[in-house]
């Protein structure tokens, strides 16, 4: 039963998501969860060494950010976002 | 597969909307099936007929609308958000004795169960919130 | 089918609707005869502090919804035992229907549930 | 004094509006003057004539109408944020050929530098936000 | 130019607010800056060493909390709200 | 009367309408000639960083809006240091419009005003 974990501000959202997470699951940042890869590049290094992180790339085009190259991050587009929901058996969504 | 979406946002206020129309835009081209768009809390403003933004800005309600009526998806708007919020269609003005009402056509007003057996009957239920 | 369905509330009441709609959905689905949790966590977990009085406010008591949940078979509500912990919350300060996890019990419990709606 | 409020919140949303309902009472009570009440963002939904809470809700646009029209308060709706949210007048309704309005009687829809013109005639300006 | 600051989350609005204080000045906590009560006993009673902080008692009663008798806050209603609008040459508030 | 007024922004681009709404005021307040400051604060700084294409959200660029706001008399735009700090923004990576109020100088700058419009 793996999890999706979609996450859309980088406060309470990433927080509670962050103990809500199993291994096997995933968690795509979106909306202003982006902004996690600058506030909260710490917390994302720790979590990527058991759980997939994805960011999506209209929100992160939008703000004026990039990807950080020194971490294993993937930038997905919406279809890349229905891809992790075939891919997971469910989606739980933290806002 | 066959998906429920549950949309909690208005244009104004967060982006939860429009995320969730280029979300199921994208499931459309993927070949999956869109059961039910339920539209709750601030959601319910996505079926206004009122909405006019400036020329330079999306007009989301429309932009539903376009996508519900043109694929066949079934749209359900929750009736006591949407009253709470002032979005009616003209039974419901009538009922209320509200002086005109604002519904857009393609779209259904209804109670929470309809997200419940959306939810059940699913194979995933994505929620988009602000 | 009896899929499982958990809704997670994690606004602080009055704010808005947010608990209280949260709260309308998990009666309904119990209405339904859906196996219906109830978790609370982050803000969320103050809309179970007891003694609320938001009558200057014209809202309706949130408790007298939460204590209506039993009557539609939702026996407890879950709550996340970090997010009492950091808001210095005692259980004596809580309406007396719920159940805490606590550590990784929160993640265990999300990976039983069928579907997860969110609030 | 003389005041300036700036609601910037609906009910559903959050809460400032009706912590602005009570703030302007208690203005009024302690014999001070509102000179304007501006209503931007989310705050437009006030002027709304087609929301119906439940019976034990308050019917915050009413409350405020009821203030507004008592009192002779100047109650603006910034024109730019309705029209992006769907509240308009007859005069907008038409011009923008929209199906109907839904604006109460008592309030004027107008630009923001009727906020700004407020803000410095004020003595005190207050921002209710959300 | 004393200024009266309303604060109405327990989180960025008490953060960003509390870097824009002068001597003189006052906060008032309303909506759910209420629950700063609980969450920021710490840093409001630091605070309470300079500058004069109320709650407003709707939003204390509405959400069962209590005032706390070991921190000098004062509970004001909506009266009292305006008497500290009054009372300050401005108002800034942080929500 | 030549009343200062102060318009803060705290909220992230893009999010609803609160980031343009704020600089709609600006604009306005300094056309109609009365002194105007904008100041970024707490989510806010995201606004002025550079290299934003909101294209795929179908929103209106704010770096646009920010560039005109010189031509109405607003030549630079007031920006929280510690906020800068703590989002680990680099100078460089920001529109070149704003000056930096480190420390205690937004609190001293905030006392100078005579209005403050919050957003």
């Amino acid at each position: 039963m793996a999890t999706l974990h979609t996450v859309n501000k980088a406060g309470q959202p990433l927080e509670l998501c962050l103990r809500a997470l199993n291994p096997g699951d995933s968690v795509l940042l979106l909306e202003e969860g982006v902004y996690a890869l600058y506030e909260a590049s710490d917390v994302l290094s720790d979590l990527l060494r058991h759980i997939a992180v994805y960011v999506l790339e209209a929100d992160v085009l939008a703000r004026g950010m990039t990807n950080r190259d020194d971490l294993d991050i993937d930038m997905v587009d919406y279809q890349g976002f229905v891809e992790l929901t075939v891919a997971n058996d469910k989606v739980v969504s933290w806002f | 597969m066959k998906y429920a979406l549950a949309v909690y946002g208005a244009s104004g206020t967060g982006q939860s909307s429009l995320t969730a129309l280029s979300f199921a835009r994208a499931l459309l081209a993927a070949g999956h099936e869109i059961i039910r768009v339920f539209f709750y809390q601030d959601g319910v403003h996505n079926a206004s007929s009122l909405v006019s933004p400036p020329q330079d800005e999306v007009n989301l309600p429309e932009q539903w609308q376009k996508l519900i009526t043109e694929q066949g998806i079934d749209a359900v708007v929750c009736i006591a958000a949407a009253l709470r919020r002032g979005v009616v269609n003209t039974e419901e003005a009538e009922r209320y004795e509200l002086p005109a009402s604002n519904f857009r056509e393609g779209y259904e007003l209804s109670g929470l169960g309809q997200l419940l057996e959306a939810t059940v009957e699913a194979d995933r239920l994505v929620t988009f919130g602000d | 089918m009896s899929q499982s369905i958990c809704i997670i509330s994690t606004q602080a009441p009055y704010r808005g609707q947010f608990a209280r709609e949260a709260l309308d959905a998990a009666l309904v689905s119990a209405s339904y005869e859906i196996p219906t949790s109830l978790l609370l966590m982050g803000d969320g977990v103050y809309q179970i502090l007891d003694g609320q009085s938001p009558g200057q406010l014209e809202k309706k008591k949130l408790s007298s919804l939460f204590q209506s949940l039993e009557l539609y078979g939702i026996e407890t509500v879950y709550v996340d035992g970090e997010s009492l912990a950091e808001r210095h919350l005692d259980p004596e300060q809580l309406l007396p229907l719920y159940t805490l996890l606590e550590g990784d019990a929160v993640a265990s419990f999300l990976a039983q549930q069928d579907k997860v709606l969110s609030f």
